[in-house]
């Protein structure tokens, strides 16, 4: 079985390892690196918790090698909060009670994240679309949808 | 679900994956997007023992209008595509498409020549390719071949694609004034695959009749199905509600869909032939307005 | 309702922010699959692709030689110990692993422990199984044919496919009333199988301490003290007597009901680590989540309402067949094989009524468990409520209308219904009202009439659902014999924090807040000073866990008691403290004050200071309190749902425009909390309205056993709820609350279904069975010459 | 799951060379290459193995044949098979009768009809395309059965009849743009076949390999196998 070493960056810190092929990046990032903020879901690619940022854009992680991810960057929920203090998608979660069970919570802030990246004020609309790859069982979206709009204002008055 | 063992390769150009594969042959597989591949080999039904990731070859992704011709990489992912201002502007059928398939994710890794190599009939960009007349480039040891769409499915899961070659290229003539497209699908939520889907691109004449009609349709059989007879029909016709539906119904008949969860065969027909009816309406308002 | 504790203490009627959310939305929570333990294997399960068949031959030795497989485990092995087969929650058998025949596809044949995940998955592969297929019976009519095959042949002297027969209330009253009823409606009804499909699957860590003989299991389960004594009930002859067992349900993805039964991998997991003397980790995938966990609904109804011509209801009768798979392993209360099905009679005063079910076996997973609802109360709701709707359109009445005349009046609560419950409060009109005020129902009835001059096809759909929760009573609620109480223990510290556990287990409903909030209520201590848990066996009270909305009527209840009986305490050290009777204190929350002189009081955290540096000569030092609260009765929420649906006539999808949701679930807790589970209820309810199913084809071959094709609503499929409420305390309920989890999944449906059904009422359409996919809406337009 | 393959098909052959060939296993399965027969259980019944590839799919199934019936006079035979996954995910069966009609000195009418059955994992994704690819098994079993009777030249189209057969391009009509069966380095006994790939003239091929072994019966199983590849794709969603 080929084993390969890869180098990567998780969260702003880089990572080395000797991983198989066929390693899943969810399993680098769950059982190598021990981030088990990353949830898996399901095998088919439909549910979405174990949604991580590549490059800056989410994908889900039970559905890429680990080695694919050789030389790039890797964001995952463990690097959301900056120097003790939550991020607006973490807060927005938070105040607008957008997570029950909270399994497919890092994967929801992950992807809203990277869509505010891309759009700072996004309508219903385009929040339930951008959400649309990760299931909820639990909150019946809509105080998702007020979590990702909680954050988007947040950022605005940021900058 | 884990996938079984196997060779992963990450060649760094275009030469040496075609030389990968050739090696390899019917042992290696095209490692592009791998959102249909990997969940294949999770569920431990594909085994291919050598994976090319074509990954990290550069100049693999990019939508450029270059002489008269749309070019798109192949490796462009469907993101990149949905997002090209390129697409926006000028290429709403694509947009359409684009758009509606799989789910945003999946559409942050899943490419464009994936989504036709794989020869799924159920893909949504084979449909939409055929009705704009596309052509894609294959490139193995002995250089690069073009071969039209229309020719390029051979039955389910089988293109003429040989095991040694890349689809590197998505080449589709620009269309001349008052053309339009539109795609429609009916999907049981988002990320399903089409219950029916019809591709519809329309080329009116200053008259505004039909001069081109292109239609297709996407999982109404073993393969992408080109609804030639409503084509031929249409061309020279002004699109009447009349003529619409009759395109419609011819397209629909052109359908051979087989029953499953997403229904049975009678209603796929019948979704074939209403989303086809809705396509073109939209598709002759678009050409209106410009291509 | 104003609460009445400042913010700072945050008692009930707070929206306090959640306080178990600061580690989920860093990632920290810990969910089965995140524990590693020092040595820990891995586990893979081999699993039957007949639904029924006999097995000839299981040969390990291609897994064996595997790199990394370190066992097979098969049904000989367990049956050495007499471990392969397991009792149910209802007292039927299930096997754990097979020696001679499997049930149904996807069932466990075998196990593989490997030193990873990846290397089980080979093992799996590699272990060749020889079956030779038998008949197979997945029709419940079928089974019950005089000619079917006998499938529990374990069964000494069984003879037939027929579980149970149960039957509740007056047959020869309501046969004779349905006789004399000038209108009788009558309608079959199937309430197709689904399944939960919380987010996150089932899976163990079994770790078997040789050195100290003690069994820890992690796992995903909401009734983790019940658990533990099966397990020992189980496995007491092989020497895991119950003290020596501790169950550990840490944070759980959702449960939903899915996580009550015992399933076979939990069990192998255990003799796989007991044997190897390792940690054990199993965690199912997806589809073995989807086809082989247990299933909820697979009901065939039919049901006849009668009525006089003015629209009072006089009768009800409702015979059911229930399909439970190969084995009765339902997580109902023992006395009540079908449940709370009785709850049928729903908001209406209804004289007479009869309902009867027969549980069958087929070869099918086991189902019967619940979909986020307390025992088979959908079902009855939603046959209700479809028969109501039937009813009005036959009569020529307004549904709102019918429903308001044939309402349980205020005045008549507690109410003893035909079926023998005693509905302990309810306004129905009021939320019924609240409803059609805030949707706009007179206008949206004027638009259905323009519309449909149009040719449009809208819909406008009503359930006013009653719901059944909070088992319950001793004298009639029991599992396994242990009755359904639950309890809370709580200690109060010297600097006046205190910690709380209750016997019940948080899958997401926030447990930890809430439970927090009524001790703050009670003790006046801050919400946020106040540390719940739950899930460990060795440190929490025993308790009947979460499941059935149970958590606040019953443990909510023991948390109040509990509270009680230290403030009751507090009150005399008070007394002490400030040198004066009892009688002259004041309490108000958080302080005692001296009746006319309010500058002389000691707060609770003064007084929980005394209780261990200066309580009362004679005393005993300390401040705690637990209460085992067994509920004088249950709890009845009720709520009315509008739900308005287009239609497109090419497509036959339906579109949920707006869904009004009115529920009333007696004193609120937390309202942010409550809407949050109403929103989740809805979509779980809207989900088997129009997507979800589980069906089989006459092979035994599951349909929908992947999220390709079992359809978890998404964002945009599911609508933009709206939520309002009347509070209707429960008289009897120390807090005055009634539980509100699955509220909402129980009274969605109806609405939903009902929408549709109106929408093309005028076309000549009677009913249309669940889900209601696009096809099914074509074929009738297509039929009544009105599609595209 | 259940469903039929009914075809008729009209041979340039003499209908008593038509029934040798369908009455011998060793000839009937030179027309569906990539099995193995591990043992002749008794006169009519074989058990053996296949080796199936299709693209990225690969399985392996081990079952038994038997010749149920077989009348000279009526020249009409019925075939029972099945089939299980070694890996386990499944297994198939199939009932297949075939009669002869002999229309002129040297044509024949071969009226075939199966019914076949599929239970497991393909099972469980709905039935339509088990169909589809049954039908185009059958025309290449159909188009090797030519290659073996006819002058490889005069291979003609398939006329199908009986039930109603989806579009799928004719084996003879797509064969050109066929990919070659295996690459040539390989070509062990029981090689894996490319069904998918596997035209008119690679049929051809495969039976100028001239493998001994019996095949026919393997239809189901790769039914199947293919079934599991165009459904499982869509696992992604």
């Amino acid at each position: 079985m080929a084993r390969h070493q890869i180098r990567v960056t998780v969260n702003g810190t880089p990572r080395e390892a000797e991983v198989d092929s066929r390693l899943l990046l969810v399993h680098f990032l769950r059982d190598v690196l021990r981030l088990t903020g990353t949830h898996v879901g399901c095998d088919t690619t439909h549910c979405g918790a174990c949604t991580v940022l590549l490059d800056g854009l989410p994908v889900k992680s039970c559905t890429v090698l680990a080695v694919q991810a050789n030389g790039r960057e890797l964001m995952t929920v463990e690097g959301l909060e900056q120097d003790g203090k939550l991020h607006p998608i973490q807060e927005g979660f938070w105040e607008q009670h957008g997570l029950q069970c909270g399994y497919c919570t890092p994967g929801m802030m992950m992807t809203s994240y990277a869509l505010l990246q891309r759009t700072p004020n996004p309508t219903e609309l385009e929040i339930r679309q951008a959400i649309s790859g990760n299931l909820c069982r639990c909150t019946g979206y809509v105080n998702i949808v007020k979590a990702v709009e909680y954050a988007a204002e947040k950022l605005r008055k940021r900058e | 679900m884990f996938p079984p063992s196997f060779d992963y390769h990450a060649p760094g150009t275009l030469p040496e994956a075609v030389e990968l594969l050739a090696r390899h042959r019917d042992d290696a597989k095209v490692l592009a997007g791998g959102q249909s591949l990997l969940p294949l080999m999770k569920l431990r039904l594909g085994q291919p023992a050598h994976l090319v990731d074509i990954g990290r070859i550069p100049g693999l992704e990019y939508v450029e209008e270059k002489d008269g011709v749309l070019r798109i990489g192949g490796r462009t992912r469907e993101a990149v595509l949905e997002r090209s201002e390129v697409i926006r502007s000028g290429w709403p059928i694509l947009a359409d498409t684009a758009a509606v398939i799989a789910d945003p994710l999946v559409r942050n890794l899943a490419t464009v020549g994936g989504n036709l190599a794989h020869g799924d009939p159920a893909n949504d960009h084979p449909a939409t390719m055929i009705a704009l007349g596309a052509r894609v480039v294959a490139t193995g040891p002995k250089g690069s071949r073009e071969i039209p769409v229309a020719d390029f499915f051979t039955g389910l899961f089988s293109t003429v694609l040989e095991p040694d070659e890349i689809l590197t290229e998505i080449r589709v003539p620009i269309p001349p004034p008052r053309s339009g497209g539109a795609y429609r699908k009916l999907e049981r939520k988002v990320g399903d695959f089409a219950t029916a889907a019809s591709a519809v691109q329309l080329t009116l004449a200053p008259g505004g009749e039909v001069e081109r009609a292109g239609i297709a349709l996407t999982n109404a059989g073993p393969v992408p199905v080109k609804a030639t007879e409503a084509e031929r029909y249409l061309t020279g016709k002004r699109l009447d509600p009349a003529t619409i539906a009759e395109a419609a119904r011819l397209a629909a008949q052109a359908a051979s869909p087989t029953a499953d969860r997403r229904g049975t065969v009678e209603y796929k027909r019948e979704m074939a032939r209403v989303l086809t009816m809705r396509a073109l309406r939209a598709a002759a308002e678009r050409a209106k307005g410009g291509r | 309702m104003a609460p009445r504790t400042s913010p700072e203490i945050c008692g009930m009627g707070h929206s306090m922010k959640r306080k178990e959310d600061p580690r989920f939305v860093r990632g920290q929570g810990r969910y089965v699959d995140d524990i590693a333990l020092p040595g820990m294997v891995f586990m893979d399960i081999v699993r039957s692709p007949f639904a029924h068949a006999k097995l000839k031959k299981i040969d390990p030795a291609r897994a064996m030689k595997v790199p990394g497989v370190l066992a097979v485990i098969t049904g000989e092995t367990l049956a050495k110990f007499n471990l392969h087969w397991m009792p149910t929650l209802m007292s039927d058998t299930q096997m754990v692993l097979p020696t001679e025949k499997v049930m149904y596809q996807a069932q466990e044949v075998a196990a593989v422990i490997a030193t990873d995940r990846y290397a089980a998955a080979d093992g799996v592969e590699a272990v060749e199984v020889d079956y030779e297929p038998l008949p197979v019976v997945v029709d419940p009519f079928k089974a019950l044919a005089p000619d079917a095959p006998v499938l529990r042949t374990d069964k000494k002297g069984k003879t037939d496919n027929r579980i149970f027969h149960w039957e509740a209330g007056d047959r020869q009253g309501a046969d004779a009333e349905l006789a004399r009823s000038e209108v009788v409606v009558k309608q079959d009804l199937y309430i197709p199988r689904i399944h939960v499909a919380s987010i996150e699957t089932c899976g163990c860590v079994a770790d078997f301490d040789k050195a100290q003989g003690k069994l820890t299991v992690y796992m995903t389960t909401q009734a983790p003290h019940a658990i533990r004594t099966v397990f020992a009930l189980v496995a007491g002859h092989v020497g895991l007597s119950e003290e020596r067992i501790r169950i550990v349900s840490p944070d759980i993805g959702g449960g939903f009901g899915g996580k009550v039964p015992v399933y076979p991998g939990y069990v192998i997991a255990v003799a796989a680590s007991v044997v190897l003397g390792k940690p054990v980790k199993w965690i199912e995938d997806r589809m073995e989540n989807l086809q082989a966990d247990s299933f909820a609904r697979d009901y065939h109804i039919t049901a006849e309402l009668g009525a006089q011509r003015d629209g009072t209801m006089t009768a009800l009768r409702i015979k059911t067949i229930a399909d439970h798979g190969y084995t009765d392993a339902a997580a109902n209360p023992s006395k009540f094989p079908a449940g709370m099905f009785s709850i049928c009679t729903g908001s209406y005063e209804l004289q007479h009524a009869f309902a009867e079910v027969d549980g069958v076996y087929t070869n099918k997973p086991p189902g019967g468990i619940a979909y986020r609802c307390s025992f088979r109360v959908t079902e009855a709701v939603h046959a209700i409520e479809r028969m109501t709707d039937i009813l009005a359109h036959d009569l020529g009445m307004d549904p709102a209308e019918l429903r308001l005349k044939n309402f349980i009046p205020p005045e008549k609560f507690p109410y003893r219904s035909a079926l023998g419950w005693e509905y302990d409060s309810g306004d129905y009109a009021a939320a019924l009202r609240k409803a059609m005020d805030r949707i706009g129902y007179a206008a949206l009835r004027k638009e259905q009439i323009e519309r449909r001059a149009r040719g449009e096809l809208m819909g406008i759909g009503i359930s006013s659902f009653t719901e059944i929760v909070g088992a319950g009573p001793s004298k009639q609620f029991d599992i396994l014999g242990i009755k359904m109480f639950d309890s809370c223990e709580i200690r109060v510290h010297p600097t006046g924090k205190a910690i709380a556990r209750f016997g019940t287990k948080s899958q997401g409903q926030g447990h930890e807040t809430t439970y927090a909030q009524i001790v703050a209520e009670e003790l006046g201590i801050p919400a946020a000073h106040v540390q719940v848990e739950e899930g460990d066996t060795d440190t929490a009270p025993y308790g009947l866990g979460t499941y059935a909305s149970r958590s606040t009527p019953t443990a909510g209840a023991a948390g109040a008691i509990a509270a009680r009986r230290i403030r009751d305490k507090a009150r005399k050290i008070a007394a002490h403290l400030l040198e004066v009777s009892e009688e002259d204190l004041v309490w108000e929350p958080g302080k005692f004050s001296v009746k006319g002189a309010p500058q002389r009081s000691k707060t609770i955290q003064d007084v929980a200071l005394a209780a261990y540096t200066n309580h009362p000569p004679g005393m005993e030092a300390g401040l705690e309190a637990v209460s085992y609260y067994d509920p004088p009765n249950l709890t009845f929420p009720f709520g009315s749902y509008i739900c308005v649906v287009d239609i497109d006539r090419g497509t036959g999808e339906v579109k949920i425009r707006r869904f009004v949701a009115v529920d009333d679930c007696g004193n609120i807790i937390n309202p942010m909390i409550v809407d949050g589970q109403i929103h989740g209820g809805l979509t779980m309810g809207m989900a088997p309205a129009l997507l979800e199913e589980i069906s089989y084809d006459e092979d035994g071959n599951i349909q929908g056993g992947s999220f390709m094709d079992y359809l978890l609503p998404t964002a945009m499929e599911t609508p933009s709820w709206e939520t309002d409420k009347t509070i209707t305390p429960s008289p009897h309920h120390p807090l005055g609350a009634k539980g509100v989890g699955e509220s909402a999944t129980v009274g969605a449906p109806p609405a939903i279904a009902n929408a549709v059904v109106d929408a093309l009422w005028h076309l000549g359409v009677r009913n249309i069975d669940i889900p209601i996919t696009p096809e099914k809406v074509w074929r009738l337009l297509h039929e009544k010459g009105v599609a595209e | 799951m259940p469903f039929r393959i009914d075809k008729t098909f009209v041979l340039r052959a003499p209908s008593s060379a038509v029934w040798q060939f369908l009455t011998d296993p060793r000839r009937v399965a030179r027309c569906m290459p990539g099995a193995a027969v591990t043992e002749q259980l008794d006169d009519k019944t074989y058990a053996g193995t296949l080796l199936v590839k299709v693209g990225p799919v690969s399985a392996s199934y081990k079952g038994q044949m038997t010749f149920a019936r077989l009348d000279a006079q009526g020249r009409s035979a019925e075939i029972v098979a099945s089939g299980q996954d070694v890996r386990g995910k499944g297994g198939a069966t199939m009932r297949l009768t075939s009669k002869l009609v002999e229309r002129a000195p040297d044509e024949t009418e071969v009226v075939a009809s199966s019914e076949v059955n599929v239970t497991g994992i393909l099972a469980q994704m709905g039935r339509g395309m088990v169909q589809d690819v049954g039908d185009r098994i059958f025309a290449r079993f159909t188009d090797g059965m030519r290659a073996e009777l006819e002058a490889p030249a005069a291979a003609a189209r398939v006329e199908a009849a009986g039930a109603p057969v989806p579009a799928v391009p004719a084996a003879g009509a797509e064969a050109p743009r066929l990919r070659e069966v295996a690459p040539p380095s390989a070509a062990p006994p029981a090689e894996p076949v490319d069904v998918l790939s596997l035209g008119a003239d690679a049929a051809a091929r495969a039976v100028s390999r001239s493998l001994r072994r019996p095949r026919f019966w393997f239809i189901a199983a790769i039914v199947a196998v293919l079934t599991v590849l165009w459904l499982i794709t869509r696992a992604r969603r």
